[in-house]
């Protein structure tokens, strides 16, 4: 049996006490045992930025990539081997800025990749600028005169690229947090789970504080239909004193990018023995050419 | 000069939109299934109707690597190509036109003959189209040469089978319409090449696709890409036989998605490639140097055009070199190969696989407009798929991985700076590594001491790489007065003008550097007497790089930067000017 | 007055006979006239591609840019001098391949651009691979299998990032084309108009005859609210028998980026002077130092 | 070895979080008004939180350009601090630690001092809170060092007006508790390093401060930017000055877009620029050669730090040279200056734009982590204002614009190869450049004749430019028997070095290059004797550079790739090294 223990990694992380990063990172590693994953049947792909580094603090395959190519870097080893689970785990300003076009061609392609969001609405690595999902009018020190830009909203912008699994959670929740994995690992195509983690250091505005008076869980409406996709774009557009967090969407209208390939139809590709070409597979390339 | 009888030059001009490149390669298959040796070029612009546009097919008895400036027969589909192509024509060489067209108001070469058929008209009646009149003008030249049309019907026969019999047979109609139209012009024709009936099969195929072939023979398995002339269609190449050979192809949203996800394949242990040319090799910058850093093996395939930026889109240039050889922040070992023929670029499709897993680094092969899409016939044993080698260097075997003792250090100090390599998946090999400098697992790490040391531990691979680098291609006399060098496509035309040189009695020969990056060891003692560097580009980057590598400097630089390739004629005038001045 | 003429350039377009793309051309020039915006009073930015020519067949500043950055070209552009009214035209691979991530971010940023994309749902200058808008299924030289990948949706895209205007056209309709470009003109922020342009010759699918019998106006119906933005994403999912045409939607419910930045509250940058700093400038600087 | 009463250098350790650079900068602040020079850099994590930190300050009674190896005081905020840093301090140095802390288990040093100083508990007493310890231990500092106290008050009281009164007291008391916590120890504290009352004022900034505020006073007037560490304080610094300065300030969506919008801007006429780091660099590789094919003024600032990918992100190193020269397929003309002191980085910002708008062509100022982030002390008049010029080189004015005849050529057939250039908006100037190859109107153009003249006449611009470079600064005597060569931020520890040699005899001089590229005209005659180049980076890609362009060979390389900068001891450890061994 898988435990949570088996994920651990004589690395420390770095994150500063009262990070949001903790929650996410106990709860990757929960939902892992939770499935049943162990650590050399998974590959986790970080970005660059304080959360990113989570593949270091945790005993699992993984690759520490680079700012903004975390989704596309996830795809490439996805394809060569579906055999292991893919999970990204990066921050906002590397998913919506750098990588914003990536991930929404990720969506379209629905490839099979959890695709987790450690959104702190702040650059934390870099020591405070804004990110895509900081308010309009934040102030840091490359907006002194406060953001002019309206934030990304990842859910919105992930159903309109056509996701197939669209949740969001937060790090205050840590069952929460784990269940919502739980259910990203086991849907078969492109699962965004879009987190807000608090980040003390650089983003005093959203606080464990803040976020805690405002979500509510979509999943306590028993009416709410994570198959209806008008209703995930209302929810997508709420905002303010009230944010729903939990699934927003969930189909299973087209099946995962990898189960079409027809190379991967006989199965993972990492695997398989390298040959030589056999000689009527020369014979038949020849044959082209003449 | 060689006879015309042993080498003839056929162009077909007109504009785009009109085919010319795909009948141009159909009549060089037919020339060579005929037992005819080809090199066929296209020139066209980057644009999908009007410009003008044509093809030329060299054919001879004996095997040719280049194409010649002469022109013997111009087929001509537009007053343009008259127009233009006129000067290239070769005393007693002949221009065929529609009647239709007419020539346009220049003034009429004598030593030239005007050749009118109305091609449009026979190409009509006895096919059905207009259209079809490319076919009826190559079965038009097949007639002047004495060329058996036969061969011509049966690529014809090939290429047609699937749109069914009626298209075979308008096509047949067409070929000895043209063959007819011929006649009365035959006797004035004065150059012949007949087909050389039983001579050995032979294969016609350009440097993409003998790259592609070469990278899939050498367990290439995933492509990803984004198109770009003039390396996307080894992608396309390799789409075509994904399924076949079991391959992962995909188009993806941009050259930085491309290389990304070759290095996340790469990572998870399948031979992975990402075929471009200089513009989306831009884009690729970055991941570049995330694949050294973290040691993947992966293959770029950067076929050049002219730059800078957009440049000439569907032409050819040798200006990336410099670029890519230093491209990334920060430095780490990657391997350039430059085939200079499609034998080499064959070769360097598996190499290039080879060298990336013994290196775990990456590797660039350069080629350009003029290699990846000028088409020549080789012997089937010219491909030599037996000579491949899959050799995936140190990566460890399920049996070592059971067996392994302790935390697996995927990043090992060694002597030779190549780690013993696990591919993830393993319980006993469960490592991250990180673009961060690391330490010997992976891990991040800001240690001084262990900076230094893993930064020179991955350098040393170039050292170690060294010594299994090629030696260039020495073509000529040991005791040549003139040596020139080049690199990649100009193999070529400079392998004709050292001949023809001979021919003249000058001493000279050929130094052809295909293993270019890191540079071979030994060269230094090849580089004696007057050394003259032959290049498609501006700066003479080539020469550059000898001498920051050798210190040798190059006496002279054949240069040529209008992204039209260069010819045999080209070096010999440029080397006539540099002989004469001091 | 200005006229079409004044932007009749020496270059005569090489684009196919029948392309979409003239109709374009000639709805841009008409558009311009209407509005009364002269050659020197307008920058069209292309990117690389069929369509992206279109600065080059037209007698007007321009700048033909790089595959799928002209609309961060036509940004800087824009705020080095917004007397500029900036124009993008470019094609669907430029804007929604390459260039996805900057559409988004232009149309949060609300920057004062018409971004004109010239969508033929194929390459075309590159002869014929399939592009973001291509269907599903769709057989080309790089998808031989026919595509995996859902298509991009641009205009619920555009919606989902926070566009102020969202609007559709196609090269059948000379006067809806012309007609929605001068709407486009009229609006301060980031305007995007998707257009389907036929490309006769490498998508033979998505000829004038697909179109015409499936597109319809939303502005026929009087009752469709272009300030309604869940009305948007509905008819943005609209697809198949019916295509909708015409503006989804329009707001102007947050300044144009450039009317925000406090350095161009003086007006237009390009024109000033360029001077030395005076010496009371120079001393509040060194004054920082001490 | 110079009289530690001139020279003494202080180091702060503790862990990242604690804030020492921001205090050690404050603390250098406070020896610069009292009349000290100094020298000062931080050596931190990539992290927000932990792993430890040092902040170094050297200073002394004449003007110093480099940190040095040895350490006179040693503020230790945790063990870790004396683990490490222990065996840098010279005899009869000290360590003040924190009481409550301890000393960690490691040999005591006899000939080190060791001074135990409550310094939480001071703090918290007198300021209410421990975290302002930092404070106390300079203020201990100061006093053991006799410096006067009150220019730490002066500091603390600017730093602190902001957040009022009750803070500014705090400080104040924690100032007081430092300075009289360090009584008992004075004595025997052998260094001293009185202020120096009334001397001349003097500004305190590091490399990114003065390059961004010569592009200031340049011009600039656009900047976008990504953030990266650490090129984007500039970005930072100039959003800071915006609304003052007039200047348009964005944080984009990455480093593509970043040199994009500031093409564009360009383009449009405004002076713009993009800064980063080589990773944000690698994604601007297309644009920058958009630039150079249509002809765009605009001005790139990457700092490097040690790479390949993400390597040490807040460490140095000068690898990206090679890189940024050849960065972009195809070529073109660029401009690489690659300034040394804060003073060059001052000037590098105007002339940056200078450049950029006379060859109309993109300029890359290349920094690096270590100049980008040490601060040093200059006289007001060091940092030049009046020889600022704004020379915008072929520009129409609004008078030829308006009495323009015929189309405008944006890219006319000229011998310097500069064309005059109008900005886009006025009417008898319309047209559209294109990053495909074009004619002199901008229009896209294939013709040979026209790409080979057109591209000739970019890179014309090279040669014009290469009579305007500056020559290397040479600092030393004609004769010299060693002629070290460095470029960038290597200016400091090798001016040092030389000076150390000259005392110890030995004729060295050192040659440092700010203008690197075109590589200035006439360097050749500078290259005699035994040559040393001195660099950041495993390769010595200048000594690469320099033999590619004027063939010269140096003797030796003096190399570190450690991420740590080059200090005046490692170059004469290494100098020793170099003259003993053959
Ligand atoms: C190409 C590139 N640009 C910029 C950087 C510098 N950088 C490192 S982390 C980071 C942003 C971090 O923000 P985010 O992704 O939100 O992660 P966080 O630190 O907040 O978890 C940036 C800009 C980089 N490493 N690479
Ligand atoms: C970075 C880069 N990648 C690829 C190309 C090659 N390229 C030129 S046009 C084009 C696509 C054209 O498609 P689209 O943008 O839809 O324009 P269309 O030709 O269909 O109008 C491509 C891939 C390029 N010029 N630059
Ligand atoms: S800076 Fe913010 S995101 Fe980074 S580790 Fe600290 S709290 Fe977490
Ligand atoms: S290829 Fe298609 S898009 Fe391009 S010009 Fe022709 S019809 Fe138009
Ligand atoms: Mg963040
Ligand atoms: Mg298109």
């Amino acid at each position: 049996m898988v435990t949570v223990d088996d994920f651990a990694s004589p690395v420390r992380p770095t994150w500063c006490t009262g990070c949001g990063n903790f929650a996410i990172w106990n709860a990757v590693k929960r939902a892992l045992a939770q499935v049943g994953l162990a650590p050399h049947q998974v590959m986790i792909v970080g970005g660059i930025g304080c959360g990113s580094k989570l593949p270091d603090y945790t005993r699992a395959n993984g690759y520490m990539t680079l700012h903004g190519r975390t989704v596309p870097v996830a795809t490439g080893i996805r394809l060569a081997n579906h055999g292991l689970r893919v999970i990204c785990t990066h921050g906002d300003g590397d998913a919506y800025a750098e990588g914003l076009g990536h991930m929404l061609h990720a969506a379209r392609r629905n490839i099979g990749l959890v695709d987790i969001i450690q959104d702190n609405r702040i650059y934390g690595l870099t020591k405070g600028q804004y990110s895509p999902t900081s308010d309009r009018g934040r102030v840091t020190k490359t907006s002194p005169w406060g953001a002019f830009e309206l934030p990304v909203n990842p859910i919105a912008l992930a159903l309109a690229a056509g996701a197939t699994f669209v949740a969001r959670s937060w790090s205050g929740d840590l069952n929460h947090l784990t269940e919502t994995i739980v259910r990203a690992l086991g849907h078969r195509g492109y699962a965004l789970v879009d987190i807000f983690q608090p980040c003390v250091t650089f983003n005093r505005q959203n606080s464990y504080d803040y976020y805690r008076p405002r979500v509510y869980k979509l999943q306590d409406d028993p009416t709410y239909d994570v198959t209806d996709k008008m209703a995930a774009f209302a929810r997508a557009l709420e905002w303010g004193d009230r944010i729903p967090i939990g699934v927003f969407y969930q189909v299973e209208d087209r099946p995962a990018y990898e189960e079409q390939v027809p190379a991967l139809r006989a199965g993972p590709l990492a695997p398989r023995p390298l040959e030589k070409l056999r000689p009527e597979q020369i014979r038949r390339l020849l044959e082209e050419l003449v | 000069m060689f006879s015309p009888l042993d080498d003839l030059t056929i162009r077909i001009g007109g504009e785009a939109g009109m085919g010319l490149e795909s009948s141009g390669v159909g009549f060089s298959q037919a020339l060579v299934r005929g037992g005819l040796h080809v090199f066929g070029f296209a020139d066209y612009h980057s644009r999908i109707r009007g410009g003008h546009n044509f093809f030329t097919v060299r054919l001879a008895r004996r095997p040719l690597y280049s194409h010649t400036e002469p022109v013997h027969l111009l087929l001509a589909l537009d007053q343009e190509t008259v127009r233009r192509h006129i000067g290239a024509v070769v005393p007693g060489g002949a221009v065929v036109y529609d009647e239709k067209d007419g020539l346009p108001e220049v003034p009429r070469r004598p030593d030239v003959q005007y050749f009118s058929i109305p091609l449009s008209k026979l190409a009509e009646e006895a096919g059905g189209s207009a259209i079809m009149r490319n076919t009826l003008v190559f079965a038009v030249a097949a007639g002047l040469i004495s060329f058996d049309p036969a061969y011509i019907e049966s690529v014809a026969r090939d290429n047609f089978a699937r749109k069914g019999p009626a298209v075979v047979d308008a096509n047949l109609r067409v070929i000895a319409a043209g063959v007819k139209a011929s006649r009365p012009f035959q006797d004035d024709f004065p150059f012949r090449m007949e087909a050389v009936p039983g001579a050995p099969r032979r294969l016609l195929l350009n440097g993409n696709q003998a790259f592609a072939m070469g990278a899939l023979a050498g367990g290439c398995r995933f492509v990803s890409g984004y198109p770009m002339t003039p390396g996307s269609p080894v992608l396309e190449w390799m789409a075509a036989h994904a399924e076949e050979y079991g391959v992962v192809t995909l188009q993806v949203e941009d050259e930085i998605a491309a290389l990304c996800m070759a290095i996340g394949a790469g990572y998870a242990g399948v031979r992975a490639m990402a075929p471009t040319s200089g513009g989306g090799f831009s884009l690729m910058v970055e991941a570049l140097g995330l694949a050294g850093m973290t040691e993947v093996p992966v293959v770029v395939y950067e076929a050049q055009r002219p730059g800078p930026s957009t440049g000439l889109a569907t032409r050819t240039e040798q200006g990336d070199l410099l670029f890519v050889l230093h491209a990334s922040q920060g430095e780490f070992p990657r391997i350039i190969l430059a085939p200079g023929t499609v034998e080499q670029a064959f070769e360097a499709g598996w190499r290039a696989f080879n060298f990336a897993e013994r290196y775990q680094t990456p590797v660039i092969v350069l080629s350009d407009h003029y290699l990846a899409t000028s088409v020549r016939d080789v012997a089937p044993e010219d491909l030599n798929f037996d000579a491949v080698v899959i050799d995936r260097g140190e990566l460890l075997t399920e049996a070592e991985l059971d067996s392994l003792e302790g935390e697996y250090k995927r990043h090992r100090f060694t002597e030779s700076g190549v780690s013993p390599r696990a591919i993830p998946g393993h319980p006993k090999a469960v490592y991250a590594s990180s673009s961060d400098e690391h330490d010997e697992y992976g891990h991040i790490e800001e240690d001084a001491e262990n900076r230094r040391r893993m930064h020179a531990k991955r350098m040393r691979k170039l050292e170690t790489a060294r010594a299994e680098m090629r030696p260039p291609t020495v073509y000529g006399p040991e005791d040549a007065e003139l040596t020139f060098i080049a690199w990649g496509s100009t193999y070529g035309p400079l392998r004709e003008a050292v001949d023809r040189l001979s021919e003249q009695g000058v001493r000279a020969r050929m130094l052809h550097f295909a293993d270019i990056w890191p540079v071979p060891q030994g060269v230094e003692s090849l580089l004696t007497g007057e050394t003259i560097a032959v290049e498609g580009n501006y700066s003479g980057q080539f020469a550059d790089l000898l001498r920051m590598a050798t210190g040798h400097t190059v006496s002279r630089r054949i240069l040529k930067w209008d992204g039209r390739p260069i010819s045999p004629e080209y070096i010999l005038r440029n080397t006539e000017y540099a002989i004469r001045t001091p």
